[in-house]
């Protein structure tokens, strides 16, 4: 049952109050001011998104809450309204969105505390919650995409937020544009969509209509939508091949890297595929290639993560990896379980990026984990959150990584993708490795750290502290809303998400060896770390030096931005410069007009020289014009 | 009473002189003669085609044309005149002084 | 009258009218011009235009050659000395001139030269009938005339007569500036 | 042979009151103009002016008659009176336009303006011509003075030139064209224009080799008149050298003098044989529309600029000429704007020029807008008008001609047309562009004390507005004058008579 | 209905003109003008509120007798098609000229008053007549005072580009003249009376071939009014050199004249050949699109970028009119507001930057959002919306005419996506070149921010571009009934079916004429 509550308006409201305010009061008036605003109309926000999910939790299962707002397009028959909708799935992203999202604001009013622009920054972050917010809640694909153009614009702003670094303002470009290239798949769905369904005179895009005439978008049309979806969500999920955009997003602040590239706008691609569940199961090959995608980016990440000495870095390859895993979820028809490990996944990976955060903070924003180590008494907090944090996304029972990821992985066992299932296994190994790996080069052996900077390490003042230790709790005790089936109240999440998002079939039964496999892999991992990094530290110096190529290759990220480089963009703006511009343009179409003018003058100026002044020559003209016409009339008599 | 072709033809061969002249004598004032003789060509045509015609026309006509010759010739000798005390000469390509 | 003498006054007139144009000197070219009125006077009398035919000798043969005459001392004009004229411009008049005879014969010749044959009346070509014309059908045209006589004295002296020394003053000295 | 009484003529001197008005002024400005120092000749152009003026009133007389006089030598119909009106218009323009410049450039007055109203006696003869004979007097009456006009200047090389060459050219041509005039009168056995439509209309003499060669050299005549190509040779170097007043005066008068005796011979008698000079009209105008063109578009000198572009508007008439009967009234609306608007063109270089040569050039309008905004503006106006923007009267002119011309099936020859309209855009454009967008240029001598000439400019750049926003009674006019004049057969006649 | 408003809407900026030459006080021209400006800009908001929604036909319609002899009919009114553009077209030239008051335009403001009142003229007359001739008037007269603007106030080869942009236009035009007299001989033989209103037109039998012909005439002038590649150049040169204001005006309204033309000439006169003409057109269109954004990407000149940015938008409008469906023209429209609303707007700021720097090099900025944060930010969002992010104007027109594009033609569409990537590379690189980065030029350190003048005259586009990006609904809803007249007249419905097959077919649409032969003998 659907039930009317346009208390949902406010959601949104909040965050636009606080666009607004910061945008146009902020710096004048003041720091305070504006740490007070911008968490707290996430807070606010946070409240109305839990009333909301309280009110959706007594409905009956399947039940939701809707907010139609107004008229939107419409041309001919073909209209959009915009709406809001909170059913299970979106109500369980909104409550991670603003929960985590007032977090992480509340950590950013710590951690800008230094920086002049502090009202940009807050009116960009209030922006990007707003759309955000308006993706998970739109109740039809357009507003959906509105939204999900709203975070790319915002997560460009953010990533170029220090624009006085020219690398910087061109990593947000390169957000921006990639994720332009995801959204135009993301259109020609919307448009194949529209035109199939009017085809048969249903002119609508409305989430809940679709599902009803899902019919009408059986066959070639699903598969079509799917994989252009899919496309969309590549490029907002940074998976392969449009991955390449969120290593570099990393120079943005850190709490944008916590929020928007980690915890919420990056898994707005799962949540997409997730909405649209029905129709990716009308088209089991596009769900095939969801889950392979998934699966190669997970492991081909992770592997590039290996070797990154940059601490953000390695965080971004992992989320890559992380949000590979739940395509792979979703790919193999579990979307409760991609959402699941979404959940979990904002928690831990929110949580990794404020830890690192703080570490950067307290190293005045030094990333090079080659000149850190041993900072686990200089930072307890630190090191202690993230610890945890680094367990949770090693899966390690009972920490929330492991009960998501076995979700998933089981799933994939059980749906038969074996080879992706091994995949995964192989990549939680690599997963729990490079973590380790990373806490160990910080927080363990000696201090590598600059010697002036050796002194002035200290830890985050509490308004940074306390999100991390809420989300630490949440990283242990998240997983546990969806315990393996039998035990205490089981997989509830699942079960609630089910009327939203479908059920799951299994085809192959899961056995025991399938279900360990995943936590041995983790385990060989840490162990492989522990014995890398903190027995024998100067193996993996030597291991470089020996497999150089295969070492250089990781570190390069296999070349790949070298590659678009030469193979897209070089090519690009070579054509448009010299073939377009300057041959086409400027010679041929432009030479064309010009040469028209010239020909007309220049026959000018030859035709004039017949007027030579002489008496003589005029008559002879004339003479000529009258012999033409008496030829001609000679002709008309004698030719008849 | 001799056909009518060979006055036509004489008077064709005339006034084609005449036209010669004009083009190939750079002296304005045979230029001008030359126009006389085109003329004279006329009106040898048109008292041929009167006298066929039985009508007085033709030769009116070449009444009036030997008065409007007589003015033209007048107006036409007092612009050379003038013309001669400015440039000092009657040919008429010295006179280029307008062109193109 | 004979057809020969026909022939002998067409080749009269055609030899005298190249004679206007081949000729060097002025004065010789006036002369066969004149030459030419003349054989084209008795041409018209043998056609029956008598009144007329003499008028041409009078009038035409007599005042304007004569005028001509005048200009060409008071220019006291010479045989024209170093080449006369463009080469190129001679042959191609020439041949225009040529092109055109041949086509006017084309279309003059018997077949095409269509007129519609009446005797002539009583009287024809006489004083009588040629002033019943003019005082009739060409009143106007009669009255024109002496408009346009009047306008060409009128011309002829406003340019032929000499300038007035003040003019010549006025002329040679530069155009003034003139501020708006 | 009907006997000579003078009962058949004392009633109907009224017919050609105007001319003998217009010609006894010419008489009276002679006489007065004896004891008048050239340098004050203001006087004489007054009385001239008076005297075109009285003309214009009894000119108006002839609006809407319809008849013969003169034994038809004379024919009176709309047709005439509006052609006549329209260039006595001109001539006072011109005189108006002169009263300054021959002061300035001491033209003795007396000869100027008498000259001028004879030459202007001529063209009036031409629009009411009734046969062959009186268009030629009527030809020769306006040509031998303008012959003199242009050579006027008789210190100035350049005038001296333009007479010779006038005129020797002007004789060549009457040579074609009596030599045409004498075989229409042999195929048709008069010269009388009603007789010889007649004759032509009953279809007796269907194509006459004589009557075709006749049409062939009349045409030839005309075309010289009107500076078609190729017979427009003379038209810049006389325009360039002629005074200004004068080549005002050619470019528009002889203009509407020539193509009224022109269309009313061709369109009034010969439509119904209209199928073998159409054809030739069709090459002469679209070779005179591009020739006037592509030439006018490299000149650097306004006066030949104008000259050119003059013989491209020849060449839209023409255009007109060749569609045949129907656009007639269409030619008669193109004429009248294009008077105004020429006229006023040339006034305003007269209120640029100096003494003759100084301020001929393109580069002397060079901040013009900046020194003098009303001129330019007014030149903007004429400008505008003679490249064919709408709404002034030169647009509205070509729009009336390209229509008539495609009704009648003629879509390649309005092509041609409307692109070399496109080119004549780039040299009219081009003067504003010295106008208002460079610097520099010839100083202006000052305006306030030559009214007449502002009064000219400002009358035609008021005409020509008008004439274009509003053209239904102007139309509407030229409609009534062609008609009676061609009468109503002379439409049916044309009907069939296309085979493109 | 009420009549005299659109008359008065016409005609009060001549008055004004004319009433402008009088002044010669400096501040009281531009007051003067700007009163003048705003007056039809009131009228241009009475006849939107008096406007029928419902209705699909023209309203406010007066029509008078001009020429009768051609049936000329002074026949003015206005529909949902032309409505809005009238509204853009007040909004700009006030915008304008509140802006050229603030020190843009220092030589002779009065001439410049003066041409700018009677290009709303020509506009406004152009855009509300409903008589072919009066409309070809209008159409013409519009040139002159942006060839003057262009000519006088322009920079750089001003000259060059006044005189390239009249050629161009006018070659196009007067053949579009040869057709409407064409046309209108049609309609005296068919109905037996000379009339140029576009009612009767529209009925007129043709037969293929002079459909054809009279078509290509209409949409050369049009396309290259648009201007559709490839006779686009003029467009560049003319905006590069034009004065700011002339460069607003010239792309916010005199673009949208092509397109418009098409919408309520071309197409409606000669539906048979526009739907043949569909594969053509969506290729150019989508040739514009790609290559438009190409280019753009590849100038250092700012407004020669923002010109082929024209290019590439403008690709898009085609390629909605030329969807020939609702969805598509709705779009087409929607974004001839859009762009004349953005584009207007970045010509406007970059005027400003002009205006500091006397320069459009790319190169001689940098870094400035330190200095101008305020700039930055609307020369930000003015962007943005010209990059169609949704929410803003941009989107809603984009994708109207894409989602129609794809009812029609898919493949043209597939490729116009990327058309939607790379207007975001060149967008951005370009406000990262100017705005991002360290200040690389002394110069711009001292630069200042904008003025409140100039604020006062951004405020409207950044509200236009809001409101038009949120609530498109109530205008479309306005344009809806006349586009689907339109499209009724033509029954394009049936033609998208047969477009599937084989376009030629439509030609049976066209009623046989009675006079067969004789029509085509004329016509060749």
């Amino acid at each position: 049952m659907t039930v009317q509550f346009p208390a949902l308006a406010l959601i949104l409201l909040f965050p636009l109050i606080g666009v607004v305010f910061n945008m146009f009061f902020g710096s004048r008036s003041g720091r305070g001011a504006v740490n007070l605003v911008g968490p707290g109309v996430m807070f606010a926000a946070f409240a109305v998104a839990t009333w909301a999910f309280l009110t959706l939790l007594k409905l009956p299962p399947g039940g939701s809450l809707v907010a139609p707002l107004w008229g939107w397009i419409e041309g001919g028959p073909f209209h959009v309204e915009f709406g809001l909708r909170v059913d299970a799935l979106s109500g369980v992203m909104v409550m991670i969105v603003t929960g985590v999202g007032s977090l992480i604001f509340l950590y950013s009013v710590g951690y800008m505390a230094e920086d002049e622009d502090f009202a940009r920054f807050f009116t960009y972050m209030n922006l990007f919650a707003l759309s955000m917010l308006i993706l998970i809640l739109a109740d039809n694909l357009l507003m959906m995409f509105v939204g999900w153009e709203g975070v790319g614009l915002c997560s460009y702003l953010l990533i170029a937020f220090w624009y006085t670094d020219p690398q910087f303002a061109y990593n947000g470009r390169k957000a921006f544009v990639v994720n332009r290239i995801g959204d135009a798949g993301f259109l020609l769905a919307i448009f194949t969509t529209a035109a199939t369904l009017g085809s048969h005179g249903v002119w609508t895009l409305n989430f809940v209509e679709l599902h009803n005439n899902a019919a009408l978008l059986g066959g070639a049309a699903a598969t079509a939508i799917c994989v252009l979806l899919f496309i969309g969500a590549t490029g907002k999920s940074a998976q392969i091949p449009l991955y390449v955009w969120l290593p570099d997003a990393m120079v943005g602040p850190t709490p944008v890297s916590a929020l928007i590239h980690a915890a919420t706008m990056v898994t707005a691609g799962v949540y997409m595929i997730a909405r649209l569940g029905f129709l990716f199961t009308m088209a089991p090959s596009a769900l095939d290639l969801v889950a392979a995608i998934g699966a190669i980016t997970a492991t081909f990440a992770a592997t590039i993560a290996i070797v990154q000495p940059d601490i953000k870095k390695v965080l971004a390859y992992s989320t890559i990896s992380q949000l590979g895993y739940m395509f792979l979820g979703v790919g193999t028809g579990a979307f409760a379980s991609g959402i699941f490990h979404v959940m979990t996944h904002a928690f831990f990976k929110g949580l990794l990026f404020l830890c690192a955060g703080s570490v950067m903070h307290a190293l005045g924003g030094e990333q090079d984990m080659n000149k850190m180590g041993g900072l686990r008494r200089k930072l307890p907090i630190t090191f202690a959150t993230m610890f945890i944090a680094t367990l949770a996304i090693a899966a390690i029972p009972p920490f929330s990584g492991y009960f998501s990821k076995d979700l998933i992985l089981e799933a994939a066992y059980e749906s038969g993708h074996t080879w992706l299932w091994l995949l995964g296994v192989i990549t939680a190994g690599l997963t729990s490795f490079y973590m380790f790996r990373l806490i160990f080069m910080t927080f363990f052996g000696d201090s590598r750290v600059d010697s002036e900077k050796e002194h002035h390490i200290h830890e985050s003042p509490p308004v940074m502290a306390i999100p991390l230790i809420v989300l630490a709790i949440l990283a242990t005790v998240g997983g546990w809303v969806n315990l393996p089936d039998g035990w205490l109240w089981g997989n509830a999440f699942v079960r609630f998400l089910t009327p939203a998002v479908g059920t799951f079939k299994p085809i192959v039964e899961a056995n025991l060896t399938s279900t360990s496999m995943p936590l041995v892999a983790s385990l060989i991992g840490i162990v492989l770390a522990y014995v890398l990094y903190i027995r024998l530290p100067g193996l993996p110096f030597l291991l470089a030096w020996r497999l150089k190529a295969p070492y250089d290759l990781l570190l390069n990220k296999y070349y790949i931005d070298q590659i678009y480089n030469v193979v897209v963009t070089r090519p690009l703006f070579w054509v448009s410069y010299y073939v377009l511009d300057r041959a086409v343009d400027s010679y041929m179409i432009d030479g064309a007009a010009e040469g028209a003018g010239l020909a007309v003058l220049t026959s000018g100026q030859v035709a004039r020289r017949a007027e030579t002044g002489n008496v003589q020559h005029y008559a002879f003209v004339y003479l000529l014009g009258a012999l033409g016409i008496v030829a001609y009339y000679l002709f008309l008599v004698t030719g008849r | 009473m001799i056909p009518l072709t060979y006055m036509m033809s004489l008077s064709a061969i005339i006034f084609a002189i005449g036209v010669a002249g004009v083009i190939i004598r750079r002296n304005i004032l045979v230029m001008y003669m030359s126009i006389e003789l085109m003329l004279n060509a006329v009106n040898l045509a048109f008292v041929a085609i009167g006298s066929r015609l039985g009508s007085m026309d033709g030769q009116v006509i070449v009444f009036f044309v030997m008065t409007v010759a007589a003015a033209e010739s007048a107006v036409g000798l007092g612009i050379i005149i003038s013309s001669f005390r400015n440039r000092d000469t009657v040919h008429a390509d010295d006179l280029t002084l307008m062109r193109w | 009258m004979p057809p020969f003498v026909y022939i002998f006054l067409g080749a009269l007139a055609i030899v005298s009218a190249l004679g206007v144009v081949v000729q060097r000197n002025p004065i010789h070219s006036l002369l066969s011009l004149i030459g030419t009125l003349l054989t084209v006077a008795l041409l018209f009398i043998a056609e029956d235009a008598v009144v007329v035919g003499f008028l041409q000798i009078i009038v035409y043969a007599g005042a304007i050659m004569v005028l001509f005459l005048f200009v060409i001392w008071l220019l006291n004009l010479q045989v024209e000395t170093g080449p006369t004229g463009h080469l190129a411009l001679k042959i191609f008049g020439w041949l225009g001139a040529a092109l055109l005879v041949t086509e006017l014969f084309f279309i003059l010749a018997p077949p095409h030269l269509q007129v519609k044959f009446t005797h002539e009346p009583a009287g024809y070509g006489s004083l009588a009938s040629l002033a019943g014309k003019l005082f009739t059908d060409y009143l106007v045209a009669f009255e024109v005339t002496s408009v346009l006589l009047l306008a060409a004295v009128v011309g002829a002296v406003a340019l032929a007569r000499r300038i007035p020394a003040a003019e010549e003053f006025r002329d040679v000295k530069e155009p003034e500036k003139i501020a708006s | 042979m009907t006997p000579f009484n003078l009962a058949a003529i004392n009633f109907v001197w009224l017919p050609i009151l105007p001319m003998v008005i217009v010609a006894v002024g010419a008489i009276v400005v002679l006489l007065a103009g004896v004891h008048v120092d050239d340098s004050e000749s203001e006087g004489l152009g007054l009385v001239a002016l008076a005297s075109l003026g009285v003309a214009f009133v009894f000119a108006l007389g002839i609006l809407g008659q319809n008849g013969v006089a003169f034994a038809g030598a004379i024919s009176i119909d709309s047709f005439a009176g509006f052609f006549e009106l329209v260039i006595l218009i001109a001539a006072m323009f011109t005189v108006m336009m002169s009263l300054d410049y021959a002061a300035d450039n001491n033209i003795s007055g007396a000869e100027y303006y008498s000259l001028l109203l004879f030459s202007t006696v001529g063209m009036m003869l031409m629009a009411t011509a009734g046969d062959l004979i009186v268009i030629f007097l009527g030809l020769e009456t306006m040509s031998i003075p303008v012959y003199v006009l242009a050579g006027i200047m008789r210190r100035n090389a350049k005038s001296n030139e333009a007479a010779i060459k006038y005129f020797l050219l002007g004789a060549f041509s009457t040579g074609f064209l009596l030599y045409g005039i004498a075989l229409v009168y042999g195929a048709t056995g008069t010269i009388k224009l009603g007789p010889i439509h007649d004759a032509i209309a009953s279809g007796a003499m269907g194509a006459n080799p004589l009557l075709l060669l006749g049409i062939g050299l009349m045409l030839i005549g005309f075309g010289f008149k009107v500076a078609a190509v190729p017979f427009h040779m003379w038209t810049p170097d006389v325009y360039e050298g002629a005074p200004t007043p004068v080549t005002a005066f050619m470019a528009v008068g002889v203009k509407l003098a020539a193509f009224a005796a022109f269309v009313r011979v061709f369109l009034v008698d010969f439509p119904s044989i209209g199928a073998h000079w159409q054809t030739v009209l069709w090459v002469v105008a679209a070779l005179t529309m591009t020739g006037g063109n592509l030439i006018a578009a490299v000149q650097t000198n306004i006066k030949r600029m104008l000259a050119y572009s003059a013989i491209a508007h020849a060449g839209y008439l023409l255009l007109g000429m060749a569609a045949g009967v129907q656009s007639g009234p269409a030619i008669l609306y193109y004429l009248l704007g294009y008077a105004f608007t020429n006229l006023g063109a040339f006034g305003v270089v007269i209120a640029l020029e100096r003494r003759g040569e100084v301020g001929n050039q393109i580069s002397d309008f060079r901040g013009l807008a900046a020194r003098q905004p009303l001129l330019a503006g007014a030149m903007a106006i004429f400008l505008l008008s003679l490249a064919g923007i709408p709404p002034l009267a030169g647009f509205v002119g070509k729009f009336y001609i390209f229509s008539e011309a495609l009704r009648q099936g003629y879509v390649g020859l309005v092509i041609i047309a409307v692109l070399n309209s496109v080119v004549s855009a780039y040299y009219y454009y081009y003067v504003l562009v010295a106008m208002y967008m460079q610097e520099g240029g010839s100083e202006v001598k000052r305006l306030s004390n030559r009214p007449a000439l502002v009064a000219a400019i400002g009358l035609a750049a008021i005409a020509t507005i008008l004439i274009g926003i509003y053209p239904q009674p102007y139309m509407a006019s030229a409609a009534n004058a062609f008609h009676s004049a061609s009468g109503a057969e002379g439409i049916h006649a044309v009907a069939g008579a296309f085979d493109p | 209905m009420n009549g005299g408003a659109l008359t008065a809407l016409i005609f009060l900026p001549l008055i004004g003109a004319i009433f402008i030459l009088m002044q010669s006080e400096e501040r009281a021209i531009w007051n003067s003008a700007f009163i003048f400006s705003l007056l039809p800009l009131a009228l241009s908001f009475y006849v939107l509120f008096e406007f029928n929604p419902q209705s699909g036909d023209y309203q406010f319609v007066e029509q008078y007798d001009w020429i009768p002899q051609f049936g000329i009919t002074y026949h003015i009114g206005i529909d949902g098609i032309s409505l809005f553009l009238v509204l853009l077209t007040t909004i700009l030239i006030t915008l304008s000229i509140l802006y050229s008051g603030g020190g843009d335009i220092e030589e002779r403001p009065r001439e410049f008053c003066f041409f700018m009142l009677v290009l709303e003229t020509g506009l406004l007359g152009a855009l509300l007549s409903v008589d072919l001739f009066l409309f070809y008037m209008f159409w013409e007269i519009m040139l002159i005072p942006m060839y003057f603007l262009i000519g006088i106030w322009g920079h750089g080869r001003k000259i060059y580009a006044a005189i390239k942009f009249v050629l161009f236009t006018m070659v196009g035009s007067l053949l579009m003249l040869v057709a409407i007299l064409y046309l209108v001989y049609q309609a005296h033989v068919h109905f037996n009376r000379t009339s140029f209103d576009l009612p009767l037109l529209y009925q007129v039998p043709l037969t293929p071939t002079q459909a054809r012909w009279l078509f290509a005439a209409f949409a050369l002038a049009f396309a290259i009014k648009v201007p559709m590649w490839p006779v686009h150049t003029w467009l560049p040169d003319a905006h590069t050199n034009a004065p700011t204001a002339g460069s607003v005006i010239l792309a916010g309204v005199m673009l949208k004249m092509g397109t418009y033309g098409f919408l309520r000439f071309a197409i409606p006169l000669f539906p048979a050949v526009a739907v043949e003409a569909i594969p053509l057109f969506m290729a150019l269109a989508v040739i514009g699109i790609i290559y438009g954004a190409l280019v753009a990407m590849m100038q250092s000149d700012l407004k020669r970028l923002v010109a082929y940015s024209s290019v590439s938008h403008l690709g898009f409008v085609m390629l909605g009119i030329f969807a020939l469906n609702p969805q598509g023209i709705d779009g087409a429209i929607y974004q001839m507001l859009n762009h004349g609303v953005s584009t207007g707007g970045l010509f406007l700021l970059v005027g400003m930057l002009y205006v500091r720097r006397h320069t459009h090099e790319i190169s001689e900025f940098g870094g400035l959002w330190k200095r101008v944060p305020v700039y930055a930010a609307i020369f930000m969002a003015v962007m943005l919306s010209s990059i169609g992010l949704p929410g803003l104007n941009g989107f809603v027109g984009e994708f109207l005419i894409m989602l129609g594009g794809f009812l029609r033609l898919r493949l043209a569409v597939v490729i116009a996506v990327f058309g939607v990537i790379l207007e975001a590379l060149y967008m951005l690189w370009t406000y990262e070149r100017v705005w991002f980065g360290p200040i690389t030029k002394a110069i711009n350190e001292t630069m200042r921010d904008l003025t409140g003048r100039e604020i006062a005259v951004m405020v409207p586009v950044l509200a236009l571009m809001l409101l038009m990006g949120l609530f498109p609904r109530p205008l479309i809803s306005r344009m809806e009934p006349s586009v689907t007249a339109m499209l009724a007249r033509g029954n394009f419905a049936q033609a998208h079916l047969e477009t599937e097959h084989q376009p030629n077919r439509l030609a049976a649409l066209v009623p046989a004429s009675t006079h067969e032969p004789e029509i085509a003998a004329a016509a060749r």
